[in-house]
């Protein structure tokens, strides 16, 4: 039932998600909270892979990476939505178009 | 053998340069008396080195070494040969002069003024001192720095733009000699000592790619004809005293780096470009020649009037003989001297009417006679006039040239036409005649500060042009040697 | 099983346990301070960090030592950058302090995120295993982007945080997939075992190059190449300068430390191939670097592209190391130190010219602006004089300690024959030159536009000026800093 | 072993179903006759006075944080419970095994004592 | 052939789907039940009768309830976000009864036997705070949006003390597996002796038990920390806009979230299902038994408690049930470490 599943189906399916999530940062001009989720999905494809990697590699450290990659990109998302809100106070906007202050 | 004597002639200008700045802009005094102790102790510490000078040892003398930067095996590697050691006199002695030139002109940030001279002084001892390739490239770059300030502060209207066009043609060149200064380092197995390059055997390819490299950066300082520009906007705009530097010495600097480079490391490629060379040469000489003929203002003229007279110099590198290399550096020393004595005459003049302009002057010899006498000296020397040091150098070269080849030495010696052409004309209509105007009528003539610089170069001229065999007999036995190097094929 | 663990031996990460603890300390005191006792925030943060440092220097003997189940190392290069990062972010809570309380930032956040990211960084410096790298890499980015957003009603600032926060958690994701990839190929995430697993050829070649590419990325993101530079100026210039100071200095060290640790000390057999990419990033950043400096008005800015153009410098050295694939060890070790030293001096540099910066800043001034230089010789001579010393040391001029890094960078890379680079690289220097004099210009030549007083706390002027006098003495002697950045070198990586 | 997830996934299929279904079978089932007063917002029997979706405290915000910190925690704490018999068992990492931890949480403990004197658990 | 080969391969499927069934079936008539039980007892503590109407003893009255929900219309406001409205009450009720797929009713009777059964509990029980947050968002009216916030503040504040004071559960267990923490508390000093309640894990960890059962009760929403569905305050909280079946899936996965912590705490503190003495066997009726009693306990608390205000709630998560936690790690490590170590 799960013999037809092989690493590269995992690293094709990650390597979407990645792109997806790198698509998603640069194309998206709307809202900051998909940036964010953006962000978020690339860390996913990126567990993804190291649990796959670790799956077939049979070695242990590659989930203990997603362990802490996890964490931090917990911490990560809340230093980025600490940083939205506080965008939005002085903003009072999340539209990725109306970062133009700082002429980039 | 081991004195220290280049050393102080490098530090004491810089070190002392420090005790100006902190005298602090205000106390003008107090800076400009310091700056003249230090600059004739500046001069004073090179006096021995042309006392002890062996004229008959072939090599370098007075030699200092010192481990600098080991990884790089860069070393304080300092001597001099008779190529050389005429330059760090005549730079300590423009120094002094230059300090007595600007000693009440310069009310504004005086002591930045002092230290920024005594500072290039340093620099530029060092330049010529340098037998490490590394040392005399840092010195030779630094030096950009007090030049660059000088112009841009205490220059004329147009200050900035001459500025950053000196600064960064000047750096464009010495980059690309680093780059091949530093394939030069890795060719010789990790060593910057210019003896060991000497001695290096470089293929015909590289050699030339290495002149080409050397030329960007000795060319724009000499300065040659095509990149010449820089020099007239960077002469008009400097104040007298870095127009006395610029001219005296700055530019002898170029032609010293193709004495020290370009001919001994790539001898073959040298004589391969040699033409080449020779051609911008001429070009310089008779091309900017005519450009000077219709210069109305009188810094613009003489800066023109320099970029000829270097091409002469250069023209005497390039024909490989014992009488053209000698008159060359016989040329260099002596437009040392008659070229900061033009600026400084110029530069009277400006002080007093601020204005540059020939056609604002007219009848000077009525108001200021001493000094008219001077200048017609000094511009007598400009155009080569025997018994002036202009003359000695111009004659060799001139008659080097025609050993070579007859008609190159028939166009050289055309400047000696043009060159009075437009110095005397100049002359003519800036002292000759009525008083032009009324600030013409009430100039007064030269103080003595004034007439004690210029007396003092007024000898130096008239010296070395009724007897220039001091001069060569200390450069021969370095010339010579250079010459035998550069005739050996090194591929 | 658990009977096979090893109980780490502690040591090795002594300074960061130490910074740790005073972080923790300062956190409490932080609850207790007033505001009336507000220097002593800054205080113990100097204490910490000088504890750190002192720490780092006195075990630095030079004998590599792996802890924690192979995950971090203490060799001659951690303490040495860690010592240098310790004294970096002295310099810059010393700088900081007048600006932040005449701005009102000087709150105990501040001085406790400053600790976390040089903790941060130390991680990152003594990373030997993926995990540390990245944990220290986010330690410090985290505590920047938080840093960068510290001025909560500032527009600029909150956006400046904001871009940096995005393309920052960008680039941590382009490195965690690379190295996800690494790790799928090598089958380990220790550095030192992925060398081995690569050496040995028992790596999918085509994951590790695909994986390859993505960690490179990753690093140029951090260290502001280009193609990946988008960030830095927009955050220099949006972040307070208190924190543009920051950024600019001492994470450098430890993204060097990351491109090493990456590079050099795990992917090392594949140099050939990351030796282009690196080519291309550096040629790309000075040209980009030093052509955009010269449009800006703001200083930050300009410092910013400048500093972009620096690490392309860097970036030059870093790939010199090997040549046409063949190691050769004096080759390398010149390459890799000079690097080093690029980065040192790059360091020292930045630091003292957004000093400068925050010297002529004031309650209600930024003078971020290049025109609040004018004249600046009028006002103050000396810091002036500092201010040129900087300027042209980043230009590379002579008798600066700029020069000889830019020197020794091109020594490197003709060594390894790229010669055309080389020229490339130095006529973008010349076009580098002209905004650095530009600065100089507008010191000396022009008139000051702003006549108040310079008003700085005496520790400030004073280590400016040592920061100043720095810059030119290790010009003089350049052996100084470069013998040891060889010798760090030599002791840690044969 | 992976059975059993097998069965977890099946189970998750049905609840998905089990939990849409009755909303399918109201919404064919009940009656449907919608009108504007109905459809409206409540709010007391005003007229909603603003959008809906407005600011709310930043406190919500704080905690929101402090969840997914002291949650990762205790992610990190599981692993480590879970075995810490075994840790206990084993006389080479006994008290390493102890005292590591108990660093961790005093590290928690720090941030959770600047927490509450910063007045981020505060609800007046 | 073929249909051999078929009915091989849906065989465990369908042995899976009989299982759910018969997980589901008792569990959604628990539910039914349990509602009217609530209004029994409480009609008993306020001297009511309660439900008696519809059939004896009124009961047949949850399937009235059922039928007359069934039948009413489902609202929709015209300013709510459609799919997410649906999605709100789906996802809280599908979660709700999800998570039993681990849960163990006695020796081997569990659908899913996986050795990360606490990690599954609480990730799946967190999934629940999102159909709260979507309902209160898709509504798009104030109280339904205030009430979700609130109630998600809430439950995430003791989503960290429950998963705080698993820690200790599982330090003594040493196993994420549910039946494995039964099982770990059958053995003993005190279940030598035939005395096998006092050595479950309520009496060593007893602070914890305490933590564990009030956050149980936070987190389901429940009297007296139903602030959220305070009608004072806030009318129904999140549910104000909902009619119908989709205001029963509210309701319903409530009542299964108070089953599923009953019989949670049981496993976790209360020994699941063994046997409080010795002379009897373990059976699943004592899991039933403790379970019904903390149910009833739940409503007892309705009955007697007024509801906290919704500082209060926050003090006593973060400020007394957190440093709890933190003290109480540290003293069952020690006490582990130490000699008088009871669970070796």
């Amino acid at each position: 039932m799960f013999g037809s599943l092989s690493l590269s189906h995992y690293l094709i399916l990650a390597a979407i998600l990645f792109a997806i999530g790198v698509v998603g940062i640069f194309l998206n001009r709307k809202n900051l909270i998909v940036l964010l989720m953006a962000i978020e999905l690339m860390l996913v494809a990126v567990n993804l892979n190291f649990i796959a990697f670790s799956h077939y590699l049979n070695d242990l450290s590659g989930q203990l990476f997603v362990f802490f990659i996890l964490t931090v990109a917990a911490a990560e998302s809340s230093i980025g939505l600490a940083i939205l809100v506080v965008l939005f106070r002085n903003l009072s906007s999340i539209d990725v178009d109306d970062l133009d202050s700082l002429k980039g | 053998m081991n004195s220290h004597l280049l050393s102080l002639a490098i530090w004491v200008p810089i070190i002392g340069a420090l005790f100006v700045f902190a005298v602090g802009p205000e106390r003008r005094c107090a800076a400009r008396w310091l700056t003249l102790v230090v600059a004739l102790a500046g001069f004073a510490v090179t006096l021995p080195l042309l006392a002890d000078f062996d004229t008959s040892f072939v090599g370098f003398q007075f030699i200092e070494q010192a481990p600098w930067i080991p990884r790089f095996n860069a070393q304080y590697l300092l001597g001099v040969d008779g190529i050389s050691v005429l330059f760090i006199i005549l730079n300590s002695l423009i120094t002094i002069l230059v300090v007595l030139a600007g000693w009440e002109v310069i009310q504004e940030k005086t002591s930045q003024y002092m230290g920024a001279f005594l500072v290039m002084s340093g620099l530029m001892n060092g330049i010529f001192a340098s037998l490490d390739a590394m040392l005399f490239y840092v010195f030779f770059e630094a030096s950009l720095i007090p030049m660059y300030i000088i112009i841009g502060v205490w220059g004329g209207p147009n200050r900035v733009y001459a500025a950053f066009k000196f600064f960064l043609y000047t750096l464009l060149g010495s980059l690309l000699m680093l780059v091949s200064l530093i394939w030069l380092f890795l060719e010789a197995g990790g060593s910057f000592s210019l003896v060991d390059w000497y001695n290096l055997k470089i293929g015909m390819q590289p050699q030339i790619l290495l002149f080409l490299a050397f030329l960007a950066a000795f060319a724009v300082k000499v300065p040659m004809w095509p990149v010449h520009t820089w020099l007239p906007d960077a002469h008009v705009e400097a104040p007298t005293g870095g127009s006395v530097v610029l001219a005296a010495i700055m530019l002898k600097l170029g032609a010293y780096g193709f004495l020290r480079f370009s001919l001994p490391i790539a001898p073959d490629a040298s004589h391969v470009l040699a033409p080449l060379m020779i051609g911008l040469s001429l070009v310089a000489v008779v091309y900017i020649n005519f450009v000077a003929l219709v210069q109305a203002d009188m810094k613009k003229l003489i800066a023109y009037s320099s970029i000829a007279h270097m091409g002469f110099v250069t023209l005497g590198f390039f024909i490989f003989n014992q009488i053209g290399l000698e008159g060359a550096l016989v040329q260099m020393i002596s437009h040392g001297f008659v070229s900061a004595a033009m600026f400084l005459c110029i530069g009277v003049m400006y002080d007093r009417m601020h204005s540059r302009m020939i056609a604002d002057y007219g009848g000077l010899v009525n108001t200021m006679p001493k000094f008219a006498a001077l200048f017609l000296f000094f511009a007598m020397a400009n155009c080569g006039l025997p018994a002036t040091s202009g003359f000695v150098g111009e004659f060799m070269v001139a008659l080097g040239a025609i050993k070579f080849n007859f008609w190159v030495g028939f166009t050289a010696v055309t400047t000696l036409i043009f060159g009075a052409a437009y110095t005397l004309w100049m002359y003519k209509r800036v002292a000759f005649g009525a008083v032009a105007n009324a600030h013409v009528g009430k100039l007064t003539d030269i103080n003595s500060r004034e007439f004690l610089v210029l007396a003092v170069l007024a000898l130096c001229v008239l010296g070395m042009g009724l007897y220039p065999f001091p001069f060569t007999d200390i450069m021969h036995a370095s010339v010579d040697n250079l010459l035998k190097h550069v005739a050996v094929s090194k591929l | 099983m658990l009977n096979q663990f090893v109980t780490p031996d502690l040591l090795p990460a002594a300074p960061e346990i130490f910074l740790l603890a005073m972080a923790g300390l300062i956190l409490l005191a932080d609850l207790v301070v007033g505001r009336a006792q507000r220097w002593i925030m800054p205080a113990l943060t100097v204490i910490a960090l000088a504890g750190s440092a002192l720490i780092s220097y006195t075990t630095m003997d030079g004998r590599p030592a792996l802890t924690f189940s192979n995950m971090f190392v203490d060799d001659f290069l951690a303490d040495f950058l860690k010592l240098a990062v310790d004294i970096a972010v002295i310099a810059v809570v010393i700088y900081s302090r007048a600006y932040l309380v005449a701005r009102n930032l000087d709150k105990g956040e501040y001085y406790l995120l400053l600790l976390f990211a040089t903790l941060g960084m130390m991680v990152m410096i003594s990373a030997a295993h993926f995990l540390t790298v990245y944990l220290g890499l986010e330690l410090l980015s985290l505590s920047l982007y938080a840093l960068v957003a510290i001025n909560r009603d500032s527009v600029r600032a909150t956006e400046a945080a904001m871009k940096y926060f995005v393309l920052g958690a960008l680039a941590s994701g382009l490195l965690l997939y690379g190295m996800s990839m690494v790790y799928g190929a090598t089958g380990t995430l220790q550095i030192g075992a992925v060398a081995q697993a690569i050496f040995h050829g028992d790596a999918n070649g085509t994951i590790l190059v695909f994986g390859l590419v993505f960690i490179v990325a990753g690093i140029a993101f951090k260290l502001g190449a280009v193609p990946f530079h988008m960030w830095v100026p927009d955050v220099y210039d949006g972040a307070p300068t208190a924190i543009t100071l920051f950024i600019a200095s001492a994470p450098k060290l430890a993204a060097f430390a990351m491109a090493m640790r990456l590079l050099v000390f795990g992917l090392f057999e594949l140099a050939s191939q990351w030796q282009i990419m690196l080519l291309l990033l550096a040629v790309l950043s000075i040209a980009v670097g030093n052509l955009a400096a010269i449009a800006q008005t703001s200083i930050k800015r300009m410092l910013a592209y400048s500093g972009i153009s620096h690490m392309g410098f860097m970036l030059l050295a870093l790939m010199s190391g090997v040549v046409s694939g063949q190691p050769d060890p004096f080759g390398t070790l010149n390459a890799y130190s000079s690097a080093l030293y690029y980065v040192v001096a790059y360091v020292l540099m930045a630091l003292g010219s957004f000093g400068m910066v925050l010297l002529l800043s004031r309650a209600g001034h930024e003078a971020d602006k290049l025109d609040d230089f004018k004249g600046l010789n009028k006002r103050n001579p000396w810091f002036a004089g500092v201010m040129l010393v900087f300027m042209f040391s980043m230009a590379g001029i002579p008798f600066f300690i700029g020069f000889f890094a830019k020197f020794s960078v091109l020594l490197a890379a003709v060594r390894a024959g790229y010669v055309a680079v080389v020229v490339f690289a130095v006529m973008f220097s010349l076009v580098g030159a002209y905004y650095y004099l530009r600065v100089v210009k507008l010191m000396y030549f022009d008139a000051p536009v702003d006549s108040a007083p310079i008003n700085a706390p005496v520790d400030m002027r004073v280590l400016l000026s040592m920061n100043g006098l720095a810059v030119a003495l290790l010009g003089l002697f350049p052996q100084l800093v470069m013998a040891w950045c060889q010798l760090v070198l030599q002791r840690s990586l044969f | 072993m992976l059975e059993s997830y097998f069965s977890i996934l099946v189970f998750m299929v049905v609840g998905t179903v089990v939990g849409c279904l009755p909303i399918i079978l109201g919404w064919f089932v009940a009656p449907h006759r919608p009108d504007a007063e109905k459809n409206s917002a409540y709010e007391c029997g005003f007229e909603p006075f603003e959008d809906a979706r407005q600011k709310f405290d930043v406190r919500y915000y704080l905690i929101a944080i402090l969840f997914i910190l002291f949650d990762l925690e205790i992610a990190f704490l599981f692993p480590w419970a879970t075995i810490f018999k075994e840790i206990v068992n084993t006389p080479e990492v006994k008290f390493f095994g102890f005292i590591e931890m108990l660093v961790f949480l005093a590290i928690l403990l720090v941030g959770y004592i600047y927490a509450w004197a910063k007045g981020a658990l505060d609800w007046e | 052939m073929g249909i051999q080969s078929l009915l091989n391969a849906i065989w465990p499927v369908v042995w899976i789907l009989i299982k759910i069934v018969g997980i589901l079936l008792p569990v959604l008539l628990g539910v039914a039940y349990m509602t009217y039980a609530e209004r029994k007892v409480l009609g008993a503590m306020q001297v009511r009768i309660g439900p008696n109407r519809v059939g004896p003893l009124g009961l047949f009255q949850p399937f009235a309830d059922a039928l007359k929900l069934v039948f009413k219309e489902i609202i929709v406001p015209s300013k709510a976000s459609k799919g997410l409205y649906f999605l709100g009450p789906a996802m809280a009720f599908a979660t709700s009864l999800v998570v039993w797929a681990v849960v163990p009713f006695s020796e081997g009777y569990v659908l899913a036997d996986i050795n990360a059964g606490v990690l599954y509990l609480l990730s799946i029980s967190s999934v629940g705070v999102y159909g709260i947050i979507i309902a209160g968002w898709a509504s798009n009216s104030k109280y339904p949006f205030f009430a979700a916030i609130r109630s998600s503040a809430q439950m995430v504040s003791y989503e960290v003390c429950m998963g705080f004071s698993l820690i200790s559960v599982l330090m003594i267990s040493s196993s994420l597996n549910l039946t494995d923490i039964v099982h770990g508390q059958s053995k003993g000093m005190f279940a030598d002796m035939g005395m096998g309640f006092l050595s479950w894990n309520w009496l060593p960890l007893l602070p914890m038990f305490f933590v564990y059962m009030i956050s149980c009760v936070a987190e389901t929403n429940r009297a007296p920390f139903d602030v959220v569905e305070g009608e004072s305050e806030i009318i129904a909280g999140h549910m104000v806009e909902y009619s119908g079946m989709a205001f029963a899936l509210f309701f319903l996965s409530e009542y299964a979230n108070m089953i599923l912590v009953s019989i949670m705490i049981s496993i976790f503190f209360l020994g699941g299902w063994l046997s409080p003495v010795g002379f009897l066997p373990d059976s699943f009726v004592w899991l039933l038994a403790k379970a019904c009693s903390l149910l009833f306990m739940l409503l007892w608390l309705r009955a007697t408690f007024p509801r906290y205000r919704y500082d209060q709630i926050m003090r006593l998560g973060w400020k007394v049930f957190v440093p709890l936690c933190f003290i109480w790690i540290p003293v069952v490590g020690i006490w582990m470490m130490s000699p008088i170590n009871i669970w070796k």
